[in-house]
């Protein structure tokens, strides 16, 4: 159990550094290496620690642990075959959690931080549109019902591309660098992350890593099937590098404009699984 | 927080996860239970982890407002 | 048919003749009661109707008088005779309180309505002859013409003076 | 009944109306119950303000009373997210969203700024308008189907009219203001972290679950 | 099919239209033609024997004319 | 039967009157008239002791209400 | 890219709220009316028996006082008494129903009505959280006028 | 209700709702109102909710005096 | 009943969308809020048009939720708008001198015997209408605490009847006053709120 969730903290964080060594090598630059991400996690969890003067105490140290406990429920809820439905639960509030870490400490970067995670609530609805299709198929969200029906009918990949583009902007606008990105921007210093030091900080990079291989592994789950592990990871792997392509080309947008985007994919991928449901038998 | 509390923290957290992940090798308890328990105890082990670990904390300050 | 249209059309005189003394009685002609009938003397006034016929009209509208005590009192008996009458001169009683009226002229327009009603329904006539009779004496008052309704019983309150 | 938030934990029974939790349901009432508590164990944070034209810096400062008065509407949101969550009738779900609405309304309307206000107002106008859509649609419902049991209704073959799941999710947009944030957003400036934060939880989680109960039913 | 249910369906959509489109537009008006609608509900209930909600709506209703009239009252004191 | 064809035909009447006619104070007059006709149908409608309650009860509510709008638009008392 | 900026300025302000969720309505009040006709149900929980005759009327659904009514719900074996606060009459309501005719809103509404049994025992957690509605609402209205009186 | 009683008094309930919508002035409009619940109150009774149309009629004139409350100030 | 009912839901399907069409196209404070009570009254009309006792039962939580709103709402409105200055006594006329005291009682009365939801929204009106025209120097707190109390009532009686049936009966009283009393609480504070000497 313990040494899943320390593997996919790790490999969410190499997968994190490999995310900033394409960008750069993409931009021409050298970039960092690419077990960088690992050892800010480290670096972090060395310094010295304390909370700010003006924070709002049990606040700013309960969504560090709301945030590493939900993601790994996260983790086991995939593992384990569940419905993805939780998982998606627990993907949206993953926007709560910032929006603590913004809000809590008084800062004035980290509450435009989170007013902006706030505003970019609009990038989960596609979410609901993957699940609303993936249901016209499968009738059912349990995870290992999806694995099953793709064991028979292939990967959703094929069968529905138009939804794994859905989930692929999704996973998108949670990266960093990329072009809905808004919460990290840098005019915001390091966004909603900005009062979170020492201690916190390498909490903070716990749920990052363990953020980026859920989502990873769970569009391979929904969207492949049933793979090896190992080929799984490859997959993740490959997929990470395409979306650090797309980060590394594209400008990053204002923030109501990425929000305008988004509804406006949401309102494509409706029209979608409308013309889905009105097809299926 | 008192270098004891922490210590305290680490060893409760620890217990609990590798009490969970050892019943559960025993079939003890069920997999939900186990995974609930590491669920709870895992985020208060990376805390006081690092906590534990740390340098000396620092003079409580206000938000960072500005370069 | 035709009986009964005579009943009504003699009810509605009998139910005239026995609001118009009362209320000429309590002096309801003589000032508003209330600033609002004052209101409605004026304006029928202006519109070419007598003063004084005005304000009584004005306190028909404002507060319930002897024609409200007549019909409440019609419909009494026809529901329940003789109580039934001086049940609607106790409502009559508290409407007149509820709007602020000083007078008793709907009281008492309603107790002597009660027992005219009920020895009319002695001799042949029915409580509703007297209900669609006090309505259609009223409507020759406030529905028909101001202007003539006014004068006419400015015309009578002179001579109650 | 199409398990698609797991298979039913427990069934709670208030008469008509049932209670029921599937481990969806459970892992979202977790989560309110975990933010009530944290907004009861924390004070509000002061926020730092920079003055402008010099280095200068002040706090803000949160009044005791407002902070009371906040810290009751956020456990009652609390609550009422909670209700809503295991929530087995549609009408009751509704109340209950409705609840959250009002709550969320008065967790802010208590700020002393006017560009606050004017965005509460702008925010309660809208939640009090996502009743029709709210309450039209259980009363569709239970005009087309005979019941508001949500398990009764996603156990039979009954079926319910498109309409009215699309006006029961609009009035839950529309009590919780999910997608369209940009009044929130005006709301979330407000000092007093721990109260404005259950407004987004509670609004996120009775979206999810009227998802559940639309796809269910 | 009744009288009263086609009443009150005429009375609520005048209502409604006449609330909606208010002339003249002032907060007056458009308090005094709110009661149309609801009058027009009231026989709708009524259609239907639902005596005791018709009553409590009845009440509800003045109570909440009353808050707005009670706004209205601030608004003009300190205008 | 005739009273009360009679007495709805006089509502009627009365109340096309109240419509047409333009002056406030004139109207009154008129929506007397009517509630007089209407105070009386309630009875007719029914005949039992409590009917009288509700025609008196409606013949005071209404002349309550003409009062309060005819002192209205008079502009209250003086003082 | 000219149009999405002029929907993001648009969402942007806070002021089109209102208007944008009346259009979402408007757009859904539509689709209601071309989907129209709907069937009505008629299976209905708590369904009306009218009898003009009775006393109660228009709430008279019969049975025994203190004994038990039979009242179609959802799960019968969740409310065991139901029914029984349907025939209950009070003391005054007793009296009122021996006595008049016209008095059966009146009367019903008097605690033991079947508006009763819905409201406080079948669906007693509606009038909880709907009492609670006035309860926070009637807390915000009083703190902030009381805030200002001070 | 006999047909014809239903169409009179449909009838002023539907002229009183009408000219409510059509009249400009206020007080116009608050006697209007007043023929309104005079064309609805015999439907009340007709059904035989003799305690509502009691009720009814007695807060009709509430309201109306809380509408005045707004008319008087509007035009003060 | 099917035609009935489509009709009606056709009618209530329009005049929502003509409410919401003018709500659209309102952007003064008051007037929206002056909508929103509009929009009230169409949803009721979605609830009444399913007309079996459930519906009736719906109804009252429908209409409970909308005054509070417009409660809540209405006074956050005031606060945004600055409005401090407490209104002047408004409508001098004679019947606000006789008409209060007894229609208010009856009101009362009649509420009482009512009981409930019912009876508390008819009592709190006539309160309501009796301190309007009154001047009112009663303890706003007393009767907050005695709102407070009686919801406390309701709660133990919900309970009593999802614990212990058997008691029923004095649930049903204790449910039916304690709702009474809350309710007229509730809506005769509304009254007070008008400024004045106790404010």
């Amino acid at each position: 159990m313990i040494e899943y969730l320390v593997f996919a903290a790790a490999f969410g964080l190499l997968l994190l550094g490999l995310h900033r060594k394409v960008i750069a090598r993409v931009q021409m630059r050298p970039g960092p290496p690419v077990w960088q991400e690992i050892l800010h996690a480290l670096k972090f969890s060395f310094k010295s620690t304390w909370i700010p003067k003006t924070a709002s105490a049990a606040l700013y140290v309960g969504v560090v642990l709301v945030g590493i406990g939900i993601w790994s429920a996260a983790l086991f809820i995939v593992l384990a075959g569940e419905s993805i439905l939780i998982l998606f639960a627990i993907y949206m509030l993953h926007k709560v959690v910032e929006h603590g870490f913004g809000l809590s400490s008084g800062s004035p970067y980290g509450k435009f931080g989170g007013v902006r995670s706030v505003i970019s609530a609009a990038s989960e609805i596609p979410l609901f549109v993957t699940i609303a299709a993936i249901y016209l198929f499968t009738g059912s969200l349990l995870l290992r019902d999806i694995t099953a029906y793709q064991a028979v009918h292939g990967p959703f990949l094929l069968i529905a591309p138009p939804v794994a583009i859905a989930m692929y902007l999704v996973i998108l606008s949670k990266l960093p660098y990329g072009p809905f990105s808004i919460v990290e921007s840098k005019e915001l210093v390091s966004g909603y992350k900005t009062e979170h030091f020492g201690v916190w900080r390498a909490g903070i990079s716990v749920i990052d890593g363990l953020k980026t291989f859920v989502l990873l592994y769970a569009f391979v789950a929904i969207f492949v099937g049933a793979v090896p592990f190992w080929a799984a990871l490859v997959i993740m792997a490959v997929i990470l590098v395409s979306l650090s392509f797309v980060c590394a080309i594209t400008p990053m947008l204002s923030p109501f404009d990425s929000v305008t985007i988004q509804g406006l994919i949401t309102g494509l991928m409706l029209a979608y699984v409308g013309y889905l449901w009105w097809v299926m038998p | 927080m008192k270098r004891k509390t922490v210590s305290l923290g680490l060893a409760a957290s620890a217990t609990v996860i590798v009490a969970a992940w050892a019943a559960l090798a025993a079939a003890l308890i069920p997999l939900w239970a186990a995974e609930t328990a590491i669920v709870i105890a895992f985020p208060a082990l990376v805390i006081f982890l690092g906590l534990w670990w740390r340098a000396p904390g620092g003079e409580e300050d206000i938000p960072f407002i500005g370069y | 048919m035709l009986g009964e249209f005579l009943h009504i059309l003699a009810a509605a005189t009998i139910s005239w003749i026995l609001f118009v003394t009362v209320d000429i009685l309590f002096r309801l002609p003589e000032a508003g009661g209330v600033s609002g009938a004052s209101a409605v003397a004026r304006d029928i006034e202006a519109g070419g109707g007598a003063l004084a016929g005005g304000t009584m009209m004005g306190n028909i509208v404002c507060s319930p008088d002897a024609s409200a005590g007549t019909l409440l009192a019609a419909c009494g008996v026809y529901v329940a005779g003789i109580p039934g009458g001086l049940a609607a001169a106790l409502m009559v009683f508290i409407g007149n309180r509820i709007c602020h009226d000083p007078g008793y002229a709907g009281t008492t327009g309603a107790v002597l309505a009660t027992f005219v009603v009920y020895a009319f329904t002695q001799v042949g006539f029915a409580a509703t002859d007297f209900i669609a009779g006090m309505v259609i004496a009223i409507l020759t008052i406030q529905g028909l013409s101001h202007t003539h309704a006014s004068r006419l019983l400015a015309r009578l309150w002179r001579i109650r003076q | 009944m199409p398990e698609i938030g797991g298979s039913d934990l427990f069934v709670l029974e208030f008469g008509d109306i049932l209670h029921y939790y599937s481990p969806y349901t459970l892992t979202l009432f977790l989560l309110a119950l975990i933010f009530t508590g944290l907004a009861i164990l924390s004070r509000p944070e002061g926020q730092v303000d920079i003055a402008f034209g010099g280095d200068a810096y002040y706090a803000k400062e949160t009044a005791v009373s407002e902070m009371r008065f906040r810290r009751f509407m956020t456990i009652a949101c609390g609550l009422a997210t909670m209700g809503a969550m295991g929530s087995g009738d549609i009408f009751n779900f509704t109340l209950f969203a409705s609840l959250v609405g009002i709550t969320n309304v008065g967790i802010v309307a208590a700020v002393k700024s006017r560009h606050v206000l004017d965005a509460a107002y702008e925010y309660g106008i809208v939640a009090m308008v996502a009743t029709l859509p709210l309450f039209g649609g259980a009363a569709l419902i239970l005009a087309t189907t005979g019941t508001l049991s949500i398990p009764a209704l996603a156990a039979g073959a009954i079926a319910v009219p498109p309409v009215g799941k699309a006006l029961l999710a609009l009035g839950v947009i529309g009590e919780g203001m999910a997608p369209f944030y940009a009044a929130k957003a005006e709301m979330f400036r407000a000092p007093g972290a721990p109260y404005v934060i259950m407004c987004s939880l509670s609004s996120l989680l009775i979206f999810l679950r009227v998802v559940e109960i639309a796809i269910t039913i | 099919m009744n009288a009263v249910f086609v009443l009150g369906l005429a009375i609520l959509v005048i209502g409604v239209l006449s609330v909606a489109f208010v002339r003249p537009k002032t907060y007056v008006a458009r308090l005094i033609n709110l009661e149309i609608p609801a009058w027009g509900l009231l026989l709708v209930m009524l259609a239907y024997d639902e005596a005791l909600a018709l009553l409590t709506f009845v009440a509800v209703t003045a109570i909440s004319t009353f808050v707005i009239v009670r706004l209205m009252e601030w608004r003009d004191a300190s205008c | 039967m005739i009273a009360l064809y009679l007495v709805a035909a006089i509502a009627v009447f009365a109340a096309i009157r109240v419509v047409i006619e333009r002056n406030t104070g004139r109207k009154l007059p008129y929506a007397n008239v009517m509630n007089f006709a209407v105070a009386g149908t309630l009875v007719l409608l029914l005949d039992h002791p409590l009917s009288l309650v509700a025609a008196a009860a409606y013949f005071v509510g209404s002349t309550l209400e003409a009062n309060a709008v005819a002192s209205t638009y008079a502009g209250g008392v003086k003082r | 890219m000219l149009i999405i900026t002029r929907i993001s300025r648009f969402v942007s302000n806070f002021q089109n709220l209102v208007a944008l969720f009346a259009g979402a309505c408007i757009i859904i009040s539509l689709a209601g009316i071309l989907s129209l006709p709907l069937g009505f149900e008629e299976q209905q929980l708590y369904p009306k028996t009218l009898d003009p005759a009775s006393s109660l009327y228009p709430y008279d659904r019969g049975g025994v006082p203190f004994g038990t009514t039979e009242v179609v719900v959802q799960y019968p074996e969740n409310s065991p008494y139901a029914g029984y606060v349907t025939a209950y009459l009070t003391p005054l309501s007793q009296y009122l129903a021996d006595h008049t005719h016209y008095l059966g809103t009146t009367i019903v509404a008097h605690p033991g009505g079947i508006i009763d049994e819905i409201l406080y025992n079948t669906r007693g957690l509606d009038t909880v959280v709907e009492t609670s509605i006035l309860f926070a609402a009637f807390a915000i209205a009083s703190y902030l006028y009381r805030r200002e009186a001070k | 209700m006999i047909v014809a009683l239903q169409v009179a008094f449909g009838l002023v309930a539907l002229l009183g709702a009408v000219s409510t919508a059509l009249t400009r002035d206020s007080y116009g409009k608050v006697i209007s109102l007043g023929i309104l619940v005079a064309g609805i109150v015999p439907f009340i009774v007709d059904r035989g909710y003799l305690d509502v149309a009691i009720t009814v009629s007695l807060i009709a004139p509430v309201v109306t005096i809380f509408v005045l409350m707004a008319v008087r100030r509007a035009e003060a | 009943m099917i035609p009935d009912y489509s009709i009606g839901l056709l009618v209530a399907f329009a005049s929502a969308g003509v409410a919401f069409f003018a709500l659209m196209r309102e952007t003064d404070g008051l007037h929206r809020l002056l909508l929103t009570d509009l929009i009230e009254v169409v949803t009721l009309a979605f609830i009444a048009l399913v007309g079996t006792d459930l519906a009736e039962a719906l109804i009252l939580p429908g209409l409970v939720v909308g005054v509070s709103e417009l409660i809540a709402l209405s006074e956050i409105y005031r606060v945004k708008e600055g409005y401090v200055r407490p209104p002047a006594a408004g409508l001098r006329i004679e019947v606000m001198e006789s008409a209060p005291g007894i229609l208010a009682a009856i009101l009362v009365v009649y509420g009482i015997v009512l009981s409930g939801f019912s009876g508390g929204a008819v009592a709190g009106l006539g309160v309501i209408f009796y301190f309007l025209c009154r001047d009112h120097s009663e303890r706003f707190e007393l009767i907050e605490t005695a709102s407070g109390y009686s919801w406390v009532f309701w709660i133990v009686a919900f309970f009593v009847f999802m614990l212990l049936p058997q008691y029923w009966f004095f649930a049903v009283m204790l449910a039916g006053s304690a709702i009474l009393v809350k309710v007229l609480a509730k809506m005769s504070l509304i009254g007070t709120m008008r400024g004045g000497p106790n404010a």
